[in-house]
């Protein structure tokens, strides 16, 4: 069990649980949650499966900071509209 | 290839533009499009004539830098992207070149929708150029956003339901779309489109395309996943709906047709999938349309029997290394485009008309049925698929590949959607023409708006598009296969 | 510049279809206008191509759609007959429509329709090959449909609703087997004696499949046996498209599909071969008897009228399937003579209906006195429909009894006279009505008839005159069926 | 003895993920995602990964947990949807499936990516010496571009249709001292970080993250009045010019080399650093902006 | 001398991790927020600051010495801060209560 497999155990593990709490959870923070936690398991996947002899690729890492980034995009519009649903203020 | 770079970037500068300066985000717009339009018809040209294109961007090479490839279906599809434009800025017209200050509710829809709309345009641009999937993946997290915030533009309280549910489907939908991309880099170790071929041999590489196929799923509503869509394209604003039926679910289709050409014959399993949900989503958004209550509602149902349909021409098409099957799907997602936009403007001239967009009250007799209903009529008969439409070239294209297959079943199938199609269609239209004998001294036709005319404008197009169907055919034989 | 001559023909009326859509209502004398002029251009055009093609022209124009499909018009000589019927009678009723309308709602867009159907069924006529023949069909439809729902009511609608189900399921049959045969064949052009090749000794059953489809689909709009439901109940139509569209364009269209097919697609020896001649025959026979037995019961007078279409639009196909020359010629020279004679009547009628309100058989009663003109053309229409000698009735039914003798069926003389006897059994009681009996006292006159609608009627039963007198001239419509039959059997 | 560091970190991330999802607090379950957010930016310095490892820990944890304290408190609590038992169990067995099918597709070939060699061999020309950079900001700058586009469209919706009037009030005088050595230190921290991103972990996003964070601080201390349009105007023009500036960029190295963002060759790292340096005020005026919500211009 | 400095370094930083230990099983154990938020912040920082100097001792260089107590100076400043707000913000909810 070297610490790789470890590691690809968690981020594994981080999606399947993600993907399940969304289809079961209608709650808006929840979904988002899982949203967020299914990104960084798919970001951990994707890292790993650059990781050749102890170098990880530097391509995949550029692609992981870009999906951070558009994760915390998308979270914050998901935030804001899940605000004004909830929040009704009159505008 | 200066059209292509033109194409990518112009639309994104524009938003910018337009948001900076809300007040004139009219010209903005009008401006990006009609260049936009140009630039799509110039490249168009010059495929035709000199056949696909490639840039390698900064002049990296391929599986390290990103590569635009311009080839016969890129172009159609940008052109049905920048006429379905044109046609949607004209609408947006009609809220005024320059806004006055302080003008309240107006302005913020006026100052939301031209960012976001130019936005839409330049990810789908960029979407049907790219030739990597994970740039791709970025493409459709823009195409995402940019949508739900032409949802979220009306800002009643569904609409903004809707377009939660819309992004957070959405998102979900990106996320195993990024999971598939990650494990064809798994497989491969390449993720742009040239490595699609290789991802087929090995199990990794099938899961990879499976995962990918379930998020284009998602994004483009096929039938299991589809529950988010009806809301938001219904409660949005007629010109934002009209983009997102149109044009926004265009880019998982094409993307799932694009893939299904570089892997050739090799996954069988998934085009039996697409296949099989494909007709499922026809027969059941047929059977939620004829049972719709308003027209809108129906007429986002019918986006999700056309999806079907699409989709079900996309799996059952023949490896395109020999057959040119494929193309019907690519001529059936054209003609839906242009009927389906034409239709959603219609529906939204109605419901301007008449106040309400309730089928049962469709026929007050003192307004007789004016441009847009006649719009509503022929985008009708192109969408049902009869003769001189190029729905109908492309169904003709289809069960011709099929008889030679002798697929008895898809075509029985595709037969059905197209009667189920014509019997919710006729109780929209007939409800229209119903007036009584005894129509109202006073009744008069609705005089005609900008909206009518991009709308007519457009239902003609997809009708006379049949005709013309040589040229689209055309660009599409010279697609890299 | 004569090439073009077909192109022009089908644009004088789909280019007016839109303008006048787009014309507001109040405008009438533009609207009126435009109609006229259109209808004179037809009518001219038609008769300079008639000429030009009894010299021996040829006229093809083609658009290529996708590789392997084009858009074909053609004018021969089959097509020219179908044309001169169209052209004439749309002329007619035009003018009939015009007067007819005087007051009503929405007649911008009944007029944009009535000439997208004249162009639709122009389109059927000239169609070079089965897939222009199928675009033009389904256009056809598409037409007819508001047409029929053009008066608003929910009987209208519930009329409407039926026809375009019969209509668009007989598209979809026609489609499935028009794409099965391109799939088979290639292209599929119209051309004497067919252009299967060598198809029937490889895939016979295919062909008769694809035959059964095509006829199907086809057949809805000749109004075969099970698929006529729909002709009675569009009754509900103001008369002119009861007149034009479901007597002579529509009906006629759906003969002219199976002319076509049988003649130009499979062409004789190969329908003999794969034995599909007999089932069509019967089918045609047994339409026949039915419209004319439905007939006898009906009350009201355009349904009635309806179920006499019925019947005699199978006479057409009845000669077609007897695949005699002499039979072939009978069918054909009845597809003039039974428009024109049905129009007659149905203008007609529409003459009582607007004149004096009157709609069913039992209020016939004295119409001869008073309305001498309608009632004189209504009997000339229904003496010919029977088939009395002078007339062109008379005509069409001997050239198809010779047929069938010459094709050994000598049971089709009984058809045609039984037939006849039928037709005499539910025409004469409504002429004994109109002249024999007087005018229930007091009768309202609901409207004074004008020049517009008295003429028409008047002029088709002058038309069914010259048809049946001079019947071997040249350019009758007997010696213009007797050269086309002469190239189709050479 | 490192093996068991990287059993323990990877059962802590999971272990803190479960908490993070199923908690049925609304701030437990905030507060444990931030926790997995630090976790996770520590495994994947494990993994010599330490430019994603920042960008984890200033973006992924950090920015998206304040915006989640931010909203926890005013979403309403949707009811409990009672769904069926067996729902949640099928949808508990697919997923068990799902993640042994993922493991063993992962583990089952062994990759052999094609990129580091590339990258290697380019990164001479790519002007810059940290492969990250150079593939963020040179081959593949069109994907950063779109990404930027990405935060952009999020911009619009979020301030240019108002969606929601999101404020986040000052939390008390205590901030005040607290943000005064904050900012200074954070502006400090993300110029080092900019210029360090050439040859070292760093980069645009971190840097812009960590500016984004004194600006938090400086919002929450009340200090910023957004309230006049021009300070709001000055935020949204930054916010705005990131797009503007690299889709400029982009049009210039077109025109200049022929080909869309290819650095004219020798002048590649002086366009990169002059593209950050934007990038890196327009990520934090952006990022900020998704926090403050709205600048609502009071109408005259 | 660098044997020394490596012995108090890792001497240091174990009695650190104890702080931080002892801090965690302080949270769980004391029964409500104030005392558990005293116990907290005191543990917390006292345990970061005693590994920040085993870090040091351990490390060469100016450069790395001085950005660990940058860190230390942070964990510092922000555990107190939070600290304080969060006992703020629970009064407040104790009085609106």
């Amino acid at each position: 069990m070297t610490s790789e497999t470890m590691y690809i155990l968690a981020g594994v593990l981080l999606a399947a649980l993600a993907m399940h709490r969304l289809c079961t959870a209608r709650d808006a923070l929840a979904r988002i949650l899982a949203l967020n936690v299914l990104s960084v398991g798919i970001a951990m996947l994707m890292l790993l499966a650059g990781r050749v002899a102890g170098v990880t690729d530097a391509v995949p890492q550029a692609f992981v900071l870009t999906g951070i980034v558009v994760l915390v995009a998308v979270t914050a519009a998901l935030l804001s509209l899940a605000e004004r649903i909830s929040g009704g203020d009159d505008d | 290839m200066t059209e292509a770079y033109v194409l990518a970037l112009l639309p994104f500068l524009a938003a910018v533009g337009a948001a900076a300066t809300p007040r004139m985000a009219a010209i903005w717009g009008l401006c990006a499009t009609l260049i936009n339009l140009g630039a799509s018809i110039l490249l168009a040209a010059r495929i035709l004539s000199g056949g696909d294109m490639r840039a390698d961007l900064g002049d990296w090479p391929a599986p390290l830098g990103i590569s635009l490839v311009a080839d016969g279906l890129a172009a159609v599809m940008l052109s049905m992207t920048a006429i379905v434009a044109t046609a949607v800025a004209l609408q947006a017209m009609s809220w005024g070149l320059v806004q006055p200050r302080g003008g309240q509710q107006r302005s913020r829809l006026q100052a939301g929708f031209w960012p976001l709309w130019l936005a839409t345009l330049g990810a789908l641009n960029a979407l049907f150029l790219s030739g990597d999937l994970f740039n791709i993946y970025v493409t459709f997290e823009i195409l995402g956003l940019s949508a739900v915030g032409l949802t979220a533009l009306t800002g009643s309280r569904n609409s903004l339901r809707a377009a939660f549910d819309y992004l957070a489907a959405g998102l979900a939908g990106s996320l195993v779309f990024l999971l598939g991309v990650a494990l064809a880099y798994a497989a491969v170790g390449r993720v742009d489109l040239a490595a699609v071929p290789a991802l087929v041999d090995t199990a990794t590489g099938r899961l990879a395309l499976g995962l990918i196929f379930a998020g284009l799923a998602v994004k483009a509503a096929l039938f299991p996943l589809h529950f988010w869509m009806p809301a938001a394209h219904s409660s949005a604003a007629p010109a934002a709906s009209a983009v997102l039926s149109a044009l926004v679910v265009k880019g998982a289709l094409y993307l799932a047709l694009r893939i299904t050409i570089e892997a050739g014959a090799g996954i069988e399993v998934l085009r039996i999938a697409l296949a099989v949900l494909g007709a499922a989503g026809m027969l059941w958004g047929s059977w939620m349309a004829l049972r719709a209550e308003r027209l809108k509602l129906l007429v986002a149902y019918s986006t999700v029997a056309q999806i079907g349909l699409i989709t079900l021409a996309i799996g059952v098409a023949d490896d395109p290394s020999t057959s040119a099957m494929w193309q019907a799907a690519a001529l059936l997602m054209l003609s839906h485009a242009l009927a389906k936009a034409a239709m959603f403007l219609a529906v939204g001239r109605i419901a301007e008309e008449l106040g309400h967009d309730r089928i049962s009250g469709l026929n007050r007799t003192d307004l007789r049925p004016g441009v847009a209903e006649f719009a509503f009529a022929i985008a009708a008969v192109s969408l049902i698929g009869l003769p001189p439409t190029a729905g109908f070239i492309g169904k003709w294209l289809l069960i011709d590949g099929l008889i030679d297959r002798g697929a008895w079943v898809w075509i029985a199938l595709l037969l059905g959607g197209t009667a189920l199609s014509a019997a919710y269609l006729s109780r929209v239209v007939s409800r229209c023409l119903r007036g009584g004998p005894h129509v109202a001294p006073g009744a008069r036709r609705p005089e005609w708006r900008t909206g009518d005319v991009a709308a007519l404008g457009l239902a003609t197009t997809a009708l006379a598009l049949g005709l013309g169907s040589a040229l689209p055919l055309t660009l599409l034989n010279g697609t890299a296969l | 510049m004569t090439e073009l001559l077909p192109l022009a023909i089908l644009m004088t009326s789909l280019c007016a279809a839109p303008i006048i859509l787009a014309i507001p209502e109040r405008a009438r004398t533009l609207r009126t206008t435009i109609n006229l002029t259109a209808a004179t251009l037809k009518v001219g055009l038609v008769a300079w191509l008639s000429i030009a093609v009894a010299a021996g022209g040829e006229f093809n124009l083609r658009l290529g759609i996708a590789p392997g499909l084009d858009l074909h018009l053609q004018a021969d000589a089959l097509s020219v007959l179908f044309l001169a019927l169209s052209a004439v009678l749309w002329f007619l009723t035009t003018i009939y429509a015009i007067g007819y309308l005087e007051g009503g709602a929405d007649r911008s867009r009944f007029f944009g329709f009535f000439s997208l159907c004249v162009a639709a069924t122009v389109g059927i006529a000239m169609a070079g090959n089965l897939f222009t023949f199928l675009i033009f069909f389904e256009l056809l439809t598409l037409a007819t449909w508001p047409l029929v729902v053009h008066r608003g009511t929910a009987e209208s609608h519930r009329a409407g609703r039926i026809y375009l189900a019969y209509t668009l399921g007989g598209g979809l049959a026609l489609t499935l087997g028009t794409v099965w045969l391109y799939a088979l064949a290639g292209d599929v052009p119209f051309a004497p004696r067919g252009v299967l090749g060598d198809l029937p000794q490889t895939a016979p059953l295919a062909l008769t499949a694809i035959f059964v489809l095509l006829i199907a689909g086809v057949g809805v709009k000749a109004a075969l046996f099970p698929l006529h439901g729909w002709l009675p109940l569009s009754m509900v139509a103001p008369a002119p498209v009861s007149a034009l569209l479901h007597a002579v364009a529509v009906v006629k269209a759906g003969a002219f599909g199976i002319m076509r097919i049988v003649y130009d697609v499979y062409g004789v020896e190969t329908v003999q071969l794969l034995g599909l001649a007999a089932p069509l025959a019967a089918l045609a026979a047994v339409t026949i008897i039915w419209g004319s037995v439905r007939a006898l019961t009906q009350d009201d007078l355009k349904k009635r009228l309806a179920y006499s279409t019925i019947s005699q639009v199978s006479y057409i196909t009845l000669g077609v399937a007897l695949l005699s020359p002499v039979a072939a010629v009978g069918g054909l020279a009845h597809l003039i003579h039974q428009g024109i004679m049905k129009i007659t009547l149905f203008l007609a009628a529409g003459n009582f209906a607007e004149g004096r309100g009157v709609k069913t058989v039992s209020a016939m009663d004295g119409m001869g006195r008073l309305m001498p003109g309608a009632t004189i053309a209504f009997t000339i229409g229904s003496l010919g429909m029977i088939g009395v000698p002078p007339l062109a009735g008379f005509v069409s039914k001997w050239y198809l009894g010779s047929g069938g003798l010459d094709a050994g069926q000598p049971m089709v003389i009984a058809l045609l006279a039984g037939s006849s006897l039928l037709n005499a059994a539910y025409f004469l009681p409504i002429l004994y009505r109109a002249w024999f009996r007087d005018p229930p006292e007091g009768a309202p006159v609901k409207r004074r008839i004008g020049w517009m609608l008295a003429v028409p009627p008047a002029a088709t039963a002058a038309l069914i005159l010259a048809a049946g007198l001079l019947a071997n001239a040249p350019f009758s419509p007997l010696g213009w069926t007797r050269f086309i039959v002469s190239l189709e059997y050479l | 003895m490192t093996q068991l560091f990287d059993a323990l970190l990877a059962v802590g991330i999971v272990g803190v993920a479960v908490a993070a999802l199923f908690a049925n607090d609304r701030f437990a379950a905030v507060g444990a995602f931030m926790v997995m957010g630090f976790l996770v930016a520590l495994s994947w310095v494990r993994l010599g990964a330490p430019d994603v490892a920042l960008a984890e820990a200033a973006i992924g944890a950090g920015l998206t947990g304040a915006l989640l304290l931010r909203s926890a408190r005013r979403l309403r609590v949707e009811p409990k949807m009672c769904q069926s038992r067996w729902s949640v169990a099928a949808s508990g067995l697919i997923s068990i499936g799902f993640a042994g099918l993922l493991y063993a597709a992962i583990t089952s070939v062994p990759t052999v990516p094609a990129y580091p060699p590339l990258v290697a061999e380019r990164l001479g020309e790519s002007g810059v010496s940290n492969p990250v950079t150079a593939v963020l900001l040179n081959f593949r700058a069109w994907d950063t571009l779109l990404e930027i586009a990405v935060l952009f469209v999020a911009l619009v919706l979020v301030i240019v249709v108002p969606v929601s009037r999101v404020r986040p009030a000052p939390l008390g005088e205590m901030v005040v001292p607290f943000a005064k050595v904050v900012v200074p230190l954070s502006v400090l921290i993300s110029g080092h970080l900019l210029w360090q991103g050439a040859d070292a972990p760093g980069g645009a996003f971190q840097a812009g993250a960590v500016l984004a964070g004194g600006g938090l601080a400086l919002v929450l201390a009340g200090a910023m009045r957004l309230k006049k349009p021009l300070q709001g105007g000055i935020l949204r023009a930054t916010a705005l010019s990131g797009l503007a500036v690299f889709g400029a960029a982009a049009v210039a190295t077109a025109a200049l080399t022929g080909h869309l963002l290819g650095y004219p060759d020798g002048q590649a790292k002086i366009w990169i650093l002059g593209i950050e340096a934007v990038l890196t005020l327009a990520i934090a005026a952006t990022l900020v902006l998704l926090f403050h919500g709205s600048v609502r211009r009071v109408p005259k | 001398m660098s044997t020394v400095l490596d012995i108090l370094g890792t001497a240091m930083m174990t009695a650190g991790t104890g702080f931080l230990l002892m801090a965690a099983f302080a949270f769980w154990r004391l029964p409500d927020l104030l005392s558990r938020l005293h116990a907290l912040t005191k543990a917390d920082t006292a345990g970061v600051a005693l590994i920040v100097c085993g870090a040091a001792c351990m490390t060469s260089g100016i450069a790395a010495v001085l950005s660990l107590v940058l860190c230390g100076v942070l964990v510092a400043l922000s555990g107190a801060t939070t600290g304080h707000l969060i006992a703020q913000a629970s009064l407040e909810d104790e009085e609106r209560a």
